[in-house]
């Protein structure tokens, strides 16, 4: 989100989710709605379905590829490549809302001189995206209003992934299509509640509401409130933790509700760093993968079995209600830690129920201050919502940008290859994504029937490939990367190109993330999952252990 | 006059004016003086299959082993519509009318009548009633009471050849309105000349025109629509095949009254030769620029493509016709929105069927006054049906309307075969009814065919005699019905299926008494209930017979009889002892083997085997004329067959 | 699977981008195959953007798709008015018999197919049967029984 | 909005510019009976049940696709439109598998329903055919079944996955009395595109489409989905302690009462026998013992924190000394020797108090969570 922010201000969605189905153009790059936001890629179709123009980025052939007008199908990594050319069209064509750009923004020149360095022929090299298409679709964004960009991880987990954020953000602004209805620059957020978590600032840098840790008023203010001395430095990211534990920095994790050993990159760097720390906590619901190697675990309660708010991905605070109770012994997170701190003496986490937290969080957080239980009994608000008459925000910006100036900056973005590249040795590209029927966690093989669904990996590998490598469909094949190396059935198919395998990392026993790259963006520290270099070996003992039934067991 | 067109270059001949067009025609018909002697042969579907296309190439290797090919042309012609003399062959300069003319009569044809002029009578048509010999077409009793608009060029031109279209006046309408009219006064024409669809329910076209014509949108279509699905109809077939250019020019017009554009002829799959004929003239119009961009310099944009059908009866119907040309399943829409404000791609869209746009060159090339004198009152024109049946001249036949049936069915159609008794006359095909003998005085037209429970429909015209079961005719095109029902509307989808069993059980002996009536409340709900025209129509067939001949009806369910004797499960056959004579032709001849004894040993049916196929009557010979049919409940008689 | 998918891609590059073309490819997609094999209903689905289920849909729709291999010779048999009071029944019934199949069905050698027809257009020749696209006019049961236990091959050569 | 008003059955209404019959109709009280229509897809008209008179039209409309006009007089109810609705009733009802007796639709079954309230005519009824059609039940799928025997073509499922997901998994196919809803080539739905989401299940109005579990909850409660970041409104449904269903929330303005796959369907794992429920230690041999540590016994056993060995099992301890020991051991550990990671998944006020524990307690700015997945 950190794109976002050097751009606008802050990070997070700047416009609602209904607001799709109204938008007259939509970019999506970098993300399977349909698979992985369902009910934003009916949003998608029904605008489509009511004549919007759709452009999807994606190197594989996604399901809303059926319903585009333009399908981009980029090498992956290329994404800058792509949308400095489309801007490049655009300026040159002018199709630029000049107006907007003189009203609204800054560093425009330098930003221009800067796109017309990137020649349209060497995008279509770099990008494999003929040339005639990048100009359609910049005509067809340079000219149709409103206009909304749409990404997800495809976009931010590379070792680029600020940069390309920050690229689509120029376009937004060159196009004028934020601050209004039905446009915007719209991540959406992978887990339910990431958008809560970082506005509560479970962050290392900010405490909710994005207010600085470097900010000694902002933690003056917090220091007051919690009646305690804070830290004035920033602390370190989820990457760097595990670094500093590798290292013995690091000797106590507390890890709550995440299971890094399967979700991260590199899993055996994490599990070695793991293996490294004095006192390992793990609270969760399933012993999870990660969990089995901790020292302490706590079961904590589902949602259904506690009171609370999550934010979502357009910014609306909701309300989460137990359904329930607590199963086993099991008990809600924040019970958890309230106990835990007064057990060693602590003062201010004497809390009897969710919503007197929330009380103090909006109390601490300008963002959330018009929320209330009350108010977000039948449906939820968008922050900001300043003060309680405040109906909440629809979409950001459409008066002054969160910047000092007021005004958005354009970035200078430029394009460079990924960490990792191709090789002889290893001449795939390996792209990961998620299942529709699956989800990052233990969830969906905990509920009935998904395994039913979809059961095992299967590695999509196109046909040309698997018939230079005499390899048959549903053959396991060995997938290995400079990291490591996981078995997998194929799947034969032309939904990705030639060169591009993918795989999901939603089965254990093809553990996906031992082959992806640490190799991290310099800003968000987000590790590169869509790009890694791997090679592809028939496997004589086609044979793949099953584990699933493993996984999250209470079973050792 | 400038005659700068010679023979050789009119391959590569434009017309890119109207003054173009008429100097091709003169030269053209300057040309054709020349020739001496002219063999038509008709190569319409009909008389292909009768092998007209090997009599044509006797014709023409008999002619060029006598070295008189620049003497003698033989050309193909489109249907004349008395396919069943099929092959027809006509003979210049005296167009002599041969027909059932075979390959081993070409010589006889090239040495009696192209060399010496005289007539080969044994193939001249003979008056079944005078005895007479015709000798043109016109002194057959066939031709004599029709009235050929529409058909006028089939038969006499080479269908493919833009040359022979033009000759006969072709494009000229079209270059009179594209210099002197204006489409508005095309459209108040063709109001004003009273021409209503010949697709069936005869809507007024111009008015169709008018208010495609009325909305204003960049992109239109005109739709030919060629799905022509009656079972027995096949005049669109024969105009398609024997006239396409009568078509495209129609097509023409229209574009140019409403601002379209486009043309897309619909065509069903089933007719190949009418495909190929549309394409080659569609090309051949092309390259001489009478379509594309800015025909005859006039700023009108004109091109056409064929669409094959793919088998369905349904997309007959307008929405459904313009699903299947979107590329979809041909399932029907509710109207409004009609066609002609919101059809295809969703633009405004004229659907004119064959004939309706056949005739449309005639009314502006002579005039709505003209036009408007054929016919009667409310019903203006012609209209061709397709007489088929137990007529005894069957084929296609145009008539002014107003003509009675009894006019076409007898004076035309020759009465009945086989001098049986006339029984009923079923219009309009699956969506018309049966019309009794008493209402044979009854002049062909919209309104009087629909009060008497029928529909000109399309034009198909099956003419029944006393051994035609009238029951089984019901089942029959409701059998049609439920299989071509789309099935997305209830009551079309279950109704027509439902009806189907009980006439089924009717015409098996199972019918129960009672039965009369639910088949006329279902019939009922199907016609108020469905969504498209063929639902609202369907029912006609079993609503005029149950109306005409509920008699028929009851035998077959209280007595369980079927006077035509055809209703296998009430007749059965057998073999009158006293006239068997133990041929055993009958006994070999039975595919079943039902039939026992022996040489020197009269012959029986074993009534359990038989499957009632008739082969067994067929076969015995006339004079011993042992084997009968015979109805009613009998005891044996096997619940087979059907 | 004998679909040659290069055929097929021939094919389809033809209708490049003709609007409403799935008809028309699918009737040209069976004049190559004969019938319409899976795996190019499938490809012809991505090739127009359009569902594979509706692809399926129209598949089925019409009269004219066949989803199932065919015999080498198509024997249609008219159901017309005309053809009908002439006895069309009986002529289809007689040529399932010598066949010895359904209607809609092809015999197990693939080497005829019968089917039933709306109606040919040929009313005056009632009642007729198609075999390929020949039409035989004024058929009785006995000359269908005739037409179909001669070889049909054989006659070809001949002939 | 401007409003129009029109009569139906003598009775004036008025009704929103743009509405239909039956939505002016309903709004009024008045009933139509309908069988196609679905207010969340387009209304193609294709039942006939709520087919209505309107003067001076030449034919009866179906009341789900008729846009109301000024000064409109309908009638929605007379015998000749009571009998054609029985008629087409009957019709229906003859191609249909009414074993209502073991259907567990019976009881919200909308063709219960139009028989109540339309009736048939029991003689005309039972001259109609009825044949079991007796097509393979599609039990494919792991969360509903699809009976083609209940069929009633009203294409509610097919628009559904059409206008509402844009997943196109099913259509209409064949034609006639064959017609019928069928994915790709005729192939069981779970190796079809479909993606399980039972937005058309939702809809079916007859037992048709069915979950595989029926279980009808005792009470609702209103909650926000737990899966992805989009944050749908859902209602679990809860008998005894047991999540038994989950049902799109109407009133969302996220989801507008649709649900994914997991939204949807995804709830069991709350149920799932393979929570944990009591809090786990490691437990080492004894020779392995640190000195250091904190000790908690149960039942004689050593538990122990190493410092180098990791290849204990766990064993079960009490809520108190799973805190206590927690609470001990945190203690030993200063500032930046600690790290926390907070999770995406769990509420705003967890997040809230989690690094507020981090930076109060631990003393340290070291809190993550994934924020990029």
């Amino acid at each position: 989100m950190a794109g976002l922010a050097a751009s606008f201000g802050s990070g997070a969605m700047t416009n609602s989710i209904n607001e799709i189905r109204e938008a007259a153009c939509i970019f999506a790059i970098g993300t399977n709605t349909t698979a992985n936001h369902p009910i934003i890629g009916r949003q998608v179709t029904r605008a489509v379905q009511k004549g919007a123009k759709l452009i999807v980025a994606d190197p594989r052939r996604i399901p809303l590829c059926r319903l585009a007008d333009i399908w981009l199908r980029l090498y992956p990594g290329t994404d800058i490549a792509l949308i400095n050319g489309i801007m490049r069209v655009i300026i040159e064509q002018n199709l630029m809302d000049t107006a907007f750009i003189e009203e609204r923004c800054e560093d425009y020149e330098a930003f221009r001189a800067s796109i017309m360095d990137n020649d349209l022929a060497v995008s279509e090299k770099i990008t494999g995206v003929p040339a005639q298409d990048i100009v359609r679709a910049a005509k067809m964004l340079g000219s149709i209003s409103p206009a909304t960009v749409l990404y997800t991880l495809g976009i931010t987990e590379h070792s680029h992934g600020t940069d390309n954020v920050r690229a689509l953000a120029n376009l937004a602004l060159l196009t004028g299509n934020i601050g209004k209805p039905s446009t915007g620059v719209n991540p959406l957020r992978g887990q339910n509640n990431v958008q809560g978590a970082c506005d509560m600032g479970a962050l290392p840098n900010v405490y909710t509401g994005y207010q600085k840790v470097e900010d000694e008023e902002a933690r003056r203010k917090f220091e007051r409130a919690w009646n305690c001395k804070l830290s004035p430095s920033n602390g370190l990211k989820m990457t760097e933790m595990f670094e500093a534990a590798h290292e013995g920095k690091i000797k106590v994790l507390y890890l709550k509700g995440e299971d890094p050993i399967v979700t991260d990159a590199d899993t055996s760097f994490i599990e070695k760093a793991i293996s490294h720390l004095e006192l390992f906590i793990v609270q969760d619901i399933f012993l999870t993968e990660t969990a089995r190697l901790a020292d302490v675990v706590l079961p904590a309660a589902g949602f259904a079995e506690k009171d609370g708010t999550f934010t979502n991905t357009e910014r609306r605070v909701q309300r989460v209600r137990k359904a329930i109770e607590p199963k086993g012994g099991s008990r809600p997170d924040w019970m958890i830690i309230c106990d835990i701190a007064k057990s060693m003496g602590v003062e201010g986490f004497d809390f009897d129920n969710a919503q007197e937290i929330f009380e103090e969080i909006r109390a601490l957080t300008p963002s959330y201050a018009g929320i209330t239980y009350e108010r977000i009994e039948k449906s939820g608000i968008q922050w900001p919502c300043p003060d309680d008459k405040h109906p909440g925000t629809p979409y950001l910006y459409s008066e002054r940008f969160n910047t000092p100036s007021g005004r958005a900056k354009f970035a200078h973005v430029s394009y460079r290859p990924s960490a990792e590249t191709t090789s002889h040795e290893y001449p795939f590209i390996l792209i990961t994504r998620r299942s529709a029927f699956h989800y990052h966690a233990v969830m969906t093989h905990k509920a009935e029937g998904f395994d039913e669904l979809r059961k095992e990996e299967r590695i999509e590998i196109h046909p040309a490939d698997a018939a230079t490598l005499e390899i048959q469909d549903g053959e396991v094949i060995k997938v290995s990367s400079r990291r490591g190396s996981v078995k997998a059935k194929t799947k034969i198919t032309e939904v990705v190109p030639a060169g591009v395998v993918c795989m999901t990392f939603n089965f254990l026993e093809t553990r996906t993330n031992i082959l992806t790259s640490r190799a991290p963006d310099p800003v968000t520290k987000t590790p590169e999952f869509k790009v890694c270099a791997v090679k592809i070996e028939r496997e004589e003992s086609a044979y793949i252990t099953k584990d699933y039934m493993r996984w999250g067991t209470g079973k050792i | 006059m400038g005659k700068s067109v010679s023979i050789q270059s009119i391959e590569a001949y434009k017309i890119d004016s109207a003054e173009s067009l008429v100097l091709l025609r003169e030269t053209l018909l300057a040309d054709q003086n020349k020739t001496v002697k002219l063999v038509n042969v008709c190569c319409g579907s009909g008389c292909m299959s009768s092998g007209s296309e090997q009599v044509r190439e006797a014709f023409i290797s008999g002619i060029k082993g006598l070295e008189l090919e620049d003497e003698i042309k033989v050309k193909k012609t489109g249907c004349h519509g008395f396919c069943e003399r099929g092959p027809i062959v006509v003979v210049g300069p005296e167009n002599i009318f041969y027909q059932h003319v075979t390959k081993e009569d070409v010589p006889e044809i090239i040495s009696e009548t192209l060399l010496e002029d005289r007539v080969v009578k044994r193939l001249l048509y003979e008056d079944p009633v005078t005895g007479q010999k015709c000798f043109h077409e016109n002194d057959i009793p066939f031709y004599k009471k029709q009235k050929r608009i529409v058909l006028k060029n089939c038969g006499n031109i080479d269908p493919t050849s833009i040359e022979d279209y033009i000759k006969v006046d072709g494009f000229q309408a079209f270059a009179k309105i594209l210099s002197q009219m204006a489409p508005e006064g095309v459209i108040e024409e063709i109001k004003l000349s009273g021409l209503r669809g010949r697709g069936g329910a005869g809507f007024p076209t111009g008015i169709k025109w008018e208010t495609a014509r009325n909305v204003s949108s960049e992109e239109k279509y005109i739709i030919c629509n060629g799905d022509e699905g009656d079972p027995g109809a096949f005049m669109d077939r024969s105009v398609m095949e024997g006239d396409p250019y009568s078509v495209i020019e129609g097509m023409m017009i229209a574009g140019y009254a409403i601002g379209a554009s486009q043309g897309i002829i619909y065509v069903r799959a089933e007719y190949p030769l009418a495909v190929h004929h549309l394409s080659t003239a569609i090309a051949r119009a092309t390259d001489m620029g009478l379509l594309g961009h800015n025909i005859m310099g006039r700023g009108f944009d004109f091109v056409i493509k064929v669409v094959k059908g793919a088998g369905a009866f349904v997309c007959g119907e307008e929405t459904a016709l313009i699903a299947s040309i979107e590329g979809k399943s041909g399932r029907p829409k509710p109207k409004p929105p009609f066609p002609a404000i919101q059809g295809l791609w969703g633009k405004p869209t004229v659907i004119n069927n064959v004939e309706t746009l056949a005739n449309v060159s005639r009314i502006i090339l002579n005039g709505h006054e003209w036009y408007s004198q054929i016919g009667t009152a409310t019903d203006k024109g012609t209209k061709i049906f397709s007489l088929v049946g137990k007529v005894r001249n069957v084929g296609l036949v145009e008539v002014e309307m107003g003509t009675t049936l009894r006019e076409i069915i007898f004076d035309i159609g020759g009465g009945i075969q086989g001098g049986k008794d006339f029984k009923a006359v079923q219009t309009g095909g699956p969506s018309g009814g049966c019309i009794p003998e008493e209402l044979l005085d009854l002049p062909v037209g919209y309104e009087s065919l629909a009060k008497a429970g029928s529909i000109i429909g399309s034009g198909g015209m099956l003419v029944m005699d006393e051994d035609t079961c009238i029951v089984n005719i019901a089942r029959y095109f409701l059998d049609f019905a439920r299989n071509e029902s789309c099935g997305q509307c209830t009551p079309c989808r279950l109704g027509t299926k439902q009806m189907f069993n009980i006439l089924q059980d009717i015409t098996r002996g199972k019918g129960r008494p009672g039965d009369i009536e639910i088949l006329l409340e279902l019939s009922d709900a199907v016609k108020q209930g469905s969504l498209c025209g063929l639902g609202m129509t369907v029912p006609n067939p079993v609503l005029s017979t149950i109306r005409y001949f509920r008699k028929e009806y009851e035998e077959h369910i209280l007595e369980g009889r079927c006077r035509a004797l055809v209703c296998r499960a009430l007749i059965f056959y057998r073999i009158k002892d006293y006239r068997c004579k133990a041929c055993m032709k009958c006994l070999h001849a039975c595919p079943v083997d039902a039939i026992v004894g022996a040489k020197w040993q009269v012959h029986e049916i074993d009534q359990s085997k038989c499957i009632k196929c008739g082969t067994c009557m067929e076969v015995c010979p006339k004079r011993f004329n042992a084997v009968e049919c015979v109805t009613g409940k009998i005891e044996n008689s096997g619940d087979k067959g059907e | 699977m004998d679909m040659n998918t290069e055929k097929l891609n021939k094919i389809l590059a033809v209708f490049q981008g003709e609007r409403g073309g799935l008809i028309s490819i699918l009737q040209r997609v069976q004049e190559e195959f004969g019938y319409l094999p899976e795996p190019a209903l499938s490809l012809i689905a991505d090739f127009l953007h359009l569902p594979q289920s509706q692809v399926f849909s129209v598949a089925t729709f019409y009269d004219n798709f066949y989803l199932t291999r065919r015999g080498d010779h198509l024997i249609s048999v008219c159901q017309g008015t005309a053809c009908h009071v002439l006895g069309a029944r009986d002529i289809l019934e007689t040529a399932e018999n010598c066949l010895e199949i359904k209607t809609g069905q092809t015999t197990p050698d693939y080497k005829y197919s019968l089917e039933r027809v709306a109606c040919l257009g040929s009313c005056a020749l009632a009642p007729v049967v198609l075999v390929d696209n020949e039409v035989h006019s004024k058929m009785t049961p006995r000359k269908v029984k005739q037409l179909l236990t001669e070889d049909i091959d054989d006659r070809k050569i001949q002939a | 909005m401007n409003k129009v008003s029109l009569n139906i059955n003598g009775i004036t209404v008025k009704a929103d510019k743009g509405a239909t019959i039956l939505k002016a109709a309903q709004d009024a009280g008045i009933y139509i009976p309908t069988l196609c229509h679905c207010p969340d897809v387009s209304s193609i008209g294709v039942c006939r049940l709520c087919l209505v008179r309107i003067k001076n039209r030449r034919r009866f409309e179906p009341a789900c696709r008729t846009i109301i006009e000024e000064g409109m007089v309908v009638v929605t109810d007379d015998p000749e439109i009571q009998r054609l609705r029985q008629v087409i009733l009957e019709l229906i009802l003859s191609d249909h598998d009414f074993n209502c007796l073991l259907c567990p639709k019976s009881g919200q079954c909308r063709l219960q329903e139009l028989v109540n309230r339309i009736g048939f005519n029991e003689h005309r009824f039972s001259r109609l055919e009825h044949v079991a059609k007796d097509l393979p039940i599609d039990t494919s799928n792991p969360f509903f079944d699809f009976n083609p025997n209940k069929c009633v073509q009203c294409t509610i499922c097919v628009r559904t996955c059409h206008e509402i997901t844009g997943n196109d998994a099913i259509d209409m196919a064949y034609r006639s009395y064959d017609l019928r809803v069928s994915t790709f080539a005729d192939k069981p739905i779970k190796e079809s595109v479909c993606v399980s989401c039972g937005e058309c299940m939702e809809r079916c109005p007859v037992g048709a489409l069915i979950p595989k579990k029926v279980e009808h909850p005792t009470r609702e409660v209103k909650t926000t989905c737990p899966y992805c970041g989009v944050g749908c409104g859902l209602y679990l449904g809860i008998r005894g302690n047991t999540i038994v269903r989950a049902r799109g929330d109407d009133e969302s303005p996220v989801n507008h009462g649709g649900l994914c796959v997991r939204g949807r369907f995804g709830y069991s794992f709350v149920n799932s026998p393979d929570r944990l429920s009591i809090p786990l230690m490691r437990a080492y041999d004894e020779y392995a013992k640190p000195s250091s540590v904190v000790e908690v016994t149960e039942e004689g056993r050593p538990i122990t924190l190493p410092l180098v060995k990791r290849d204990g099992k766990f064993v079960e301890i009490t809520w108190d000394q799973a805190i206590k020991y927690v609470a001990s051991s945190l203690a030993h550990y200063k500032g930046d020797k600690i790290a926390a990671i907070s999770s995406a998944r769990c509420t705003n006020e967890e997040n809230y108090l989690f690094q507020k524990f981090t930076r109060v307690v631990l003393k340290t700015n070291n809190i993550d969570h994934c924020a990029r997945l």
